[in-house]
């Protein structure tokens, strides 16, 4: 027992405190359980001390962090569902089903809220494109997310794909769900002494056993490979029962409280349920449905197999739950009894062989203040030449950058996924935001993740507040009024003091942002240990910001409708905005100097602007990576109209086309209608002008002048001409 | 009379409530029918929607043609009643003997789900009859396994006969003769792998999706009590198989 | 008894099997020459109870009939122990 | 030298076979009791050249191991003739 410990991914300290709060030294089983539950993943034992300032309130918040997902509230009576994970380690070790357990993972935090899952978002991020062992990667993750995705039939319909070094021997997948509350709310609550536990879905296996803690909680090494048992397999037939039979005993009112099996597996809700409720549990280990008949007792408590959920249910409701389940196909098992004692107890054998506080297992895991320390290499690295110098050839530039993996379309991505389900996809894929009309509603939700490593990389705290503004202005380019936000933090290894200084600027940014735009954090998901070989990704903080559309065809496109209409400029360009940039990176090969600074007032008039303007404009789309340049030609492809741009400003050329200052905006509008547009900005001092006119079949930028055509073709073949190379 | 649509629901579709709302969007009358049902109630037209009728594992729609209600609707579609089979419903009719050929993976071997043109090569028949000839159709697909396969006789036998229906203008999986939708001989079955339902409102991108349900609507409307009487046969042939 | 059977389904001659054809055309960049006729097929295990060898024979492929292949563009075949 | 090898897939023991696991339970309701422990799997079939039996068997078990499976959750076997 001295050192099993330490495999189990405890240190000798926190061995400790289990032996303090028990009294005495912990079986097998128990420990297997601190584990899980004390786990980086499961306890957020690192980040709590930061994340408790985030600002999580608002007026629309029905329910905030804590809880599977967060509730935001889009009319009376209509409320919907909204979370971010991670599976990154996972889906290094196999892409296909680590990405595709990421999705059922996702969709079952959203189903234990009592919401249908309707619409996923994919936020992934690799190494350069053209690595073989990247193309295998970015093949499996995405076949893996559209092969679950669409077979439980809920649609994929945004995301973000970044390629950067950084990735390559840790690559992010984060995914993001929106459900909507379709009968009531439901709490993760095991009330009710006397109640019946039911377990509910797969058989358990030995899949997936210490996935919280040994894939999700430490840094890989070249060893990781071997990391094998801890694969899991995704069913998606399985998952998409799960969903129909809980939907359908939550419609019956047939269940008190509900929770999903993830990480940590039967240990996780067992302890968090009641710990919540302030009861106990009794679980008898011989009623649970094992794949393999020789499971040890510690492997049933902690396997992360997948598709299984947990319902509590009043005794005399217990046969009705099982005939919905097997309805569905669906085994269900009552596996343990609501107690009053406080504790999570469980007999296998006749014997008992876990006798522990609920309390301690969920709620009195460790906490701990790691020393943080601004890292020196900062410095040097903002110092550092930001690449503003002017390219070769401007025309060449401009087909460099529209057409680098991380500019080009990713309808290779996109294509793959079911985006239409549901008959609700008002803008999808390829948009600022997608755009959901909720079932049978005409309310929509606008929804979109961002995140910018490079500008985190260079200034967290900035790079952070600079992601919750892409994400809220995506969002707002639509027409819809930024609500809420979810939060994926990839970081590196949390007791380095570097990468905690970087976790935690990055905190405070998000949270400063966050509170100036009036969209509180309603959940999230912190992904420590993305390291390979001792070398950190950059600090990757993912921002889900979903917005509120009262009315789903007022949604407006990123697409240009028609020549002739004026072409608007929202904000005002600063030349020297390239720190960070796409531009720098292609053209100069350099990522250093400062990210462009963010003034988040203007970026929240900006949005206030764009929610109002959208009745007169005709499209809307904001410049991201790679400036208005970009900007103004995703727009002109998409609507397959040309554009001519003259007002451009005295400065460089090259600088007001590939700077990437936030908080402006592209709108375009019929003439009649520009005096219209102009005043609104006015009103909300967002300094507005009339730069140009669509229309043609070229792209004419001042003196740079490309034809759509060729514009299109190396924008559309930028992702797939690395991908097509070997792949299988 | 309302013209009366049944939807038929495996565990693992996930179109049928798609395919509930647009067909309720013109106008029909539609219940839900469950796969371990083993009547069909009264309705005109039978769906089976898409989705991932028992996972589709071992072949997409492999197990689905064993589910209790398909002897009733195999029942229904030989009595000459209507029977429309979108995507996963295309391939168990095809799994099921009531269409003929099989659906195998896309040439490209990439899940595919896009905007599609479809030509109509046969207005002649209870699902284009509000179709000209020659319409181009903009409907989305939605698949990995659409590209239809058949033996040169039956192939050639069916395009002769008019029993490939729907035709794809730009062929995006492989599909023989650019099949996007075919029928059985005497017409009453359809088979298609794009999605109608999908294309019913302006504000998703199409409403060409109508002409094919709207057209069927129309004539069990115009012969609600027995569709079947009111089919044109496309050829002599019987069955399809 | 207790048999255990060995199904192996693949696409019937002559229809073409782009997974194999992939396989082909992305071996030589591995560095494989000389490599053709690459198919892709199924193989299922199963076990079962029957009389004999050959009752379990029959009812394994008449499992294939309907089920495990389908006739229109797959072939079987089946071996029982 | 031209051999034939036949390369068999099968998901590692202790991985979940959903597919399997979805066929064993429909065959009951098909009509066949008694067939458990179904494991679905790949079968490829492939030519190549060699120099004699043992080079073609380390070129294909090569293969596999770079391409044809993903040895993370699958093993395989190769048979040469
Ligand atoms: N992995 C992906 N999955 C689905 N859609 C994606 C993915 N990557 C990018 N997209 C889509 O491509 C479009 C462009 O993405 P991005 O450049 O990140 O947009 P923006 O700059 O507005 O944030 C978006 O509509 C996005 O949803
Ligand atoms: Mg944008």
């Amino acid at each position: 027992m001295k050192t099993v410990h330490r495999e189990l991914g405890l240190t000798d300290a926190e061995f400790d405190q289990i032996v303090a709060r028990l009294g005495r030294e912990p079986s097998y089983t128990e420990l297997a359980m601190f584990s899980v539950m004390w786990s980086e993943h499961c306890s957020y034992k690192s980040s709590r001390n930061h994340l408790k300032n985030l600002p999580t309130e608002g007026d629309r918040i029905l329910v905030g962090p804590g809880e599977g997902a967060g509730i935001i509230e889009v009319a009376p009576g209509l409320a919907v569902a909204w979370k971010i994970e991670s599976h990154n380690h996972p889906s290094f070790v196999e892409p296909f089903n680590g990405a595709a357990t990421g999705i059922g993972g996702i969709v079952r935090d959203i189903l234990s809220m009592g919401a249908r899952p309707i619409a996923l978002l994919d936020s992934l991020r690799f190494g350069p494109p053209d690595d073989p062992r990247t193309r295998f990667l970015i093949d499996g993750v995405v076949h893996g997310i559209s092969s679950y995705g669409n077979s439980i039939g809920v649609p994929t319909v945004g995301g973000e794909m970044v390629f950067e070094d950084c990735y390559a021997e840790n690559p992010l997948v984060n995914v993001a769900c929106l459900g909507v509350i379709e009968h009531r709310l439901m709490h993760g609550r095991g009330e009710g002494q006397g109640n019946a536990a039911i377990l509910f879905g797969s058989s358990t296996g030995r899949d997936g056993i210490g996935g919280a803690s040994v894939l999700a909680s430490a840094e890989f090494d070249d060893g990781s490979l071997d990391k094998r048992p801890s694969v899991q397999v995704g069913d998606p037939f399985t998952e998409k029962l799960l969903i129909e039979a809980s939907l359908e005993l939550i419609r019956k009112d047939l269940v008190v409280g509900f929770q999903d099996l993830g990480a940590g597996g039967i240990s996780c809700p067992t302890c968090e349920m009641t710990s919540k409720a302030g009861t106990g549990i009794e679980l008898e280990l011989g009623s649970v449905h094992l794949r393999e008949p020789d499971m040890e007792p510690f492997e049933v408590m902690i396997s992360e197999s997948q598709e299984r959920m947990l319902a509590v249910v009043e005794q005399e409701r217990v046969d009705e739950v099982v005939a919905v389940c097997s309805k569905w196909g669906l085994e269900a098992r009552v596996i343990g009894r609501i107690t009053d004692t406080g504790k999570v107890q469980v007999r296998s054998g006749g014997e008992m062989i876990v006798d522990v506080s609920a309390d301690a297992l969920a709620e009195e895991g460790p906490v701990y203040d790691r020393p943080y320390e601004r890292p020196r290499w900062i410095d040097e690295l903002q110092g550092s030449d930001p690449g503003a110098a002017p390219p070769a050839d401007l025309k060449e530039a401009f087909l460099s950058v529209l057409s680098s993996p991380r500019v080009a379309s990713k309808r290779w991505v996109w294509s793959q996924y079911d985006h239409m389900i549901f008959l609700g996809t008002i803008e999808g894929p390829g948009s600022d935001a997608a755009v959901i009309r909720l079932p049978d509603r005409k309310e929509a939700v606008a929804i979109t993740t961002d995140g910018n490593g490079r500008y985190c990389y260079l200034d967290p705290y900035e790079g952070a507040r600079l992601s919750v503004a892409e994400a809220a202005r995506n969002v707002a380019c639509t027409g819809a009024r930024p609500a809420a936000v979810t939060n994926c933090l990839n970081f590196g290894n949390p007791e380095k003091p570097g990468v905690m200084w970087q976790f935690a600027e990055a905190v405070r940014g998000i949270g400063a942002a966050c509170a100036a735009l009036g969209t509180p954090v309603t959940g999230g998901n912190v992904s420590f240990y993305n390291e390979t070989n001792g070398r950190a990704i950059y600090p990757t903080p993912v921002i889900g910001t979903l917005g509120i559309l009262e009315d789903a065809s007022a949604a407006v496109p990123m697409c240009w409708a028609e020549p002739g209409h004026d072409v608007v400029l929202l904000g005002t360009t600063s030349p020297g905005d390239l720190g960070g940039s796409e531009y720098a990176k292609v053209i100069n090969g350099t990522v250093g100097g400062l990210p462009p600074e963010l003034d988040i007032e203007a970026e929240r008039m900006l949005i206030e602007t764009l929610v109002e303007v959208a009745p007169l404009v005709s499209s809307a789309h904001d410049p991201a990576d790679g400036g208005l340049a970009i900007s103004l030609a995703e727009s002109a492809i998409a609507g397959g109209i040309g554009v001519r741009v003259d007002d451009l400003g005295r400065d460089d050329l090259h600088l007001m086309l590939f700077s990437e200052t936030p908080s402006r905006a592209v709108v375009t509008c019929p003439p009649g209608l520009l005096k219209a547009v102009l005043a609104v900005a006015r009103m909300h001092g967002t300094p507005a002008r009339r730069i140009g006119e669509t229309g043609g079949d070229d792209i004419v930028l001042g003196t740079l002048s490309v034809a759509l055509q060729e514009a299109r073709g190396r924008h559309d073949d930028g992702l797939t001409k690395h991908l097509s190379a070997t792949l299988v | 009379m309302k013209p009366r649509v049944g939807v038929v629901q495996f565990p693992g579709s996930n179109c049928e409530q798609d395919c509930v709302r647009a067909f309720r969007s013109l106008g029909a009358e539609v219940e839900m029918i469950w796969h371990a049902e083993e009547h069909l109630p009264e309705v005109d037209l039978v769906v089976l929607p898409g989705g991932f009728a028992h996972g589709d594992y071992l072949r997409t729609g492999a197990l689905a043609r064993f589910s209790p209600i398909m002897a009733a609707v195999e029942a229904h579609a030989a009595a000459g009643g209507l029977l429309l089979g979108i995507c996963n419903g295309f391939q168990i009719l095809c799994e099921a003997g009531l269409l003929p050929g099989a659906l195998r993976k896309n040439a490209g071997l990439k899940f595919i789900c896009a905007w599609t043109e479809l030509r109509v090569d046969n207005v002649d028949t209870p699902y284009t009859g509000r179709a000209t000839p020659g319409q181009v159709l903009k409907i989305p697909i939605n698949h990995f396994e659409g590209n239809w396969y058949a033996d040169d006789a039956t192939k050639d036998r069916m395009v002769a006969n008019g029993q490939i229906v729907l035709r794809y203008v730009d062929n995006p999986n492989g599909s023989l003769v650019d099949a996007a939708g075919i029928s059985n001989g005497s017409g009453n079955v359809l088979g298609l792998m794009p999605h109608p339902e999908r294309a019913c409102e302006a504000l998703l991108g199409s409403e060409d999706g109508k002409v094919i349900l709207g057209s069927v609507l129309d004539l069990i409307g115009r012969s609600p009590r027995r569709p079947a009487s009111e089919l044109k046969a496309v050829s002599g042939l019987e069955s399809a198989t | 008894m207790r048999f255990t059977a060995e199904v192996k389904v693949m696409l019937k001659e002559g229809i073409s099997d782009p997974q194999g054809q992939t396989i082909e055309r992305a071996l030589p960049a591995l560095g494989y020459e000389g490599v053709g006729e690459v198919r892709v097929g199924k193989r299922i295990e199963l076990k079962l109870d029957a009389g004999d060898i050959d009752e379990a024979r029959a009812k394994v492929e008449d499992m294939c009939n309907r089920l495990l292949a389908n006739p229109v563009i797959e072939s079987f075949q089946v071996e029982v122990s």
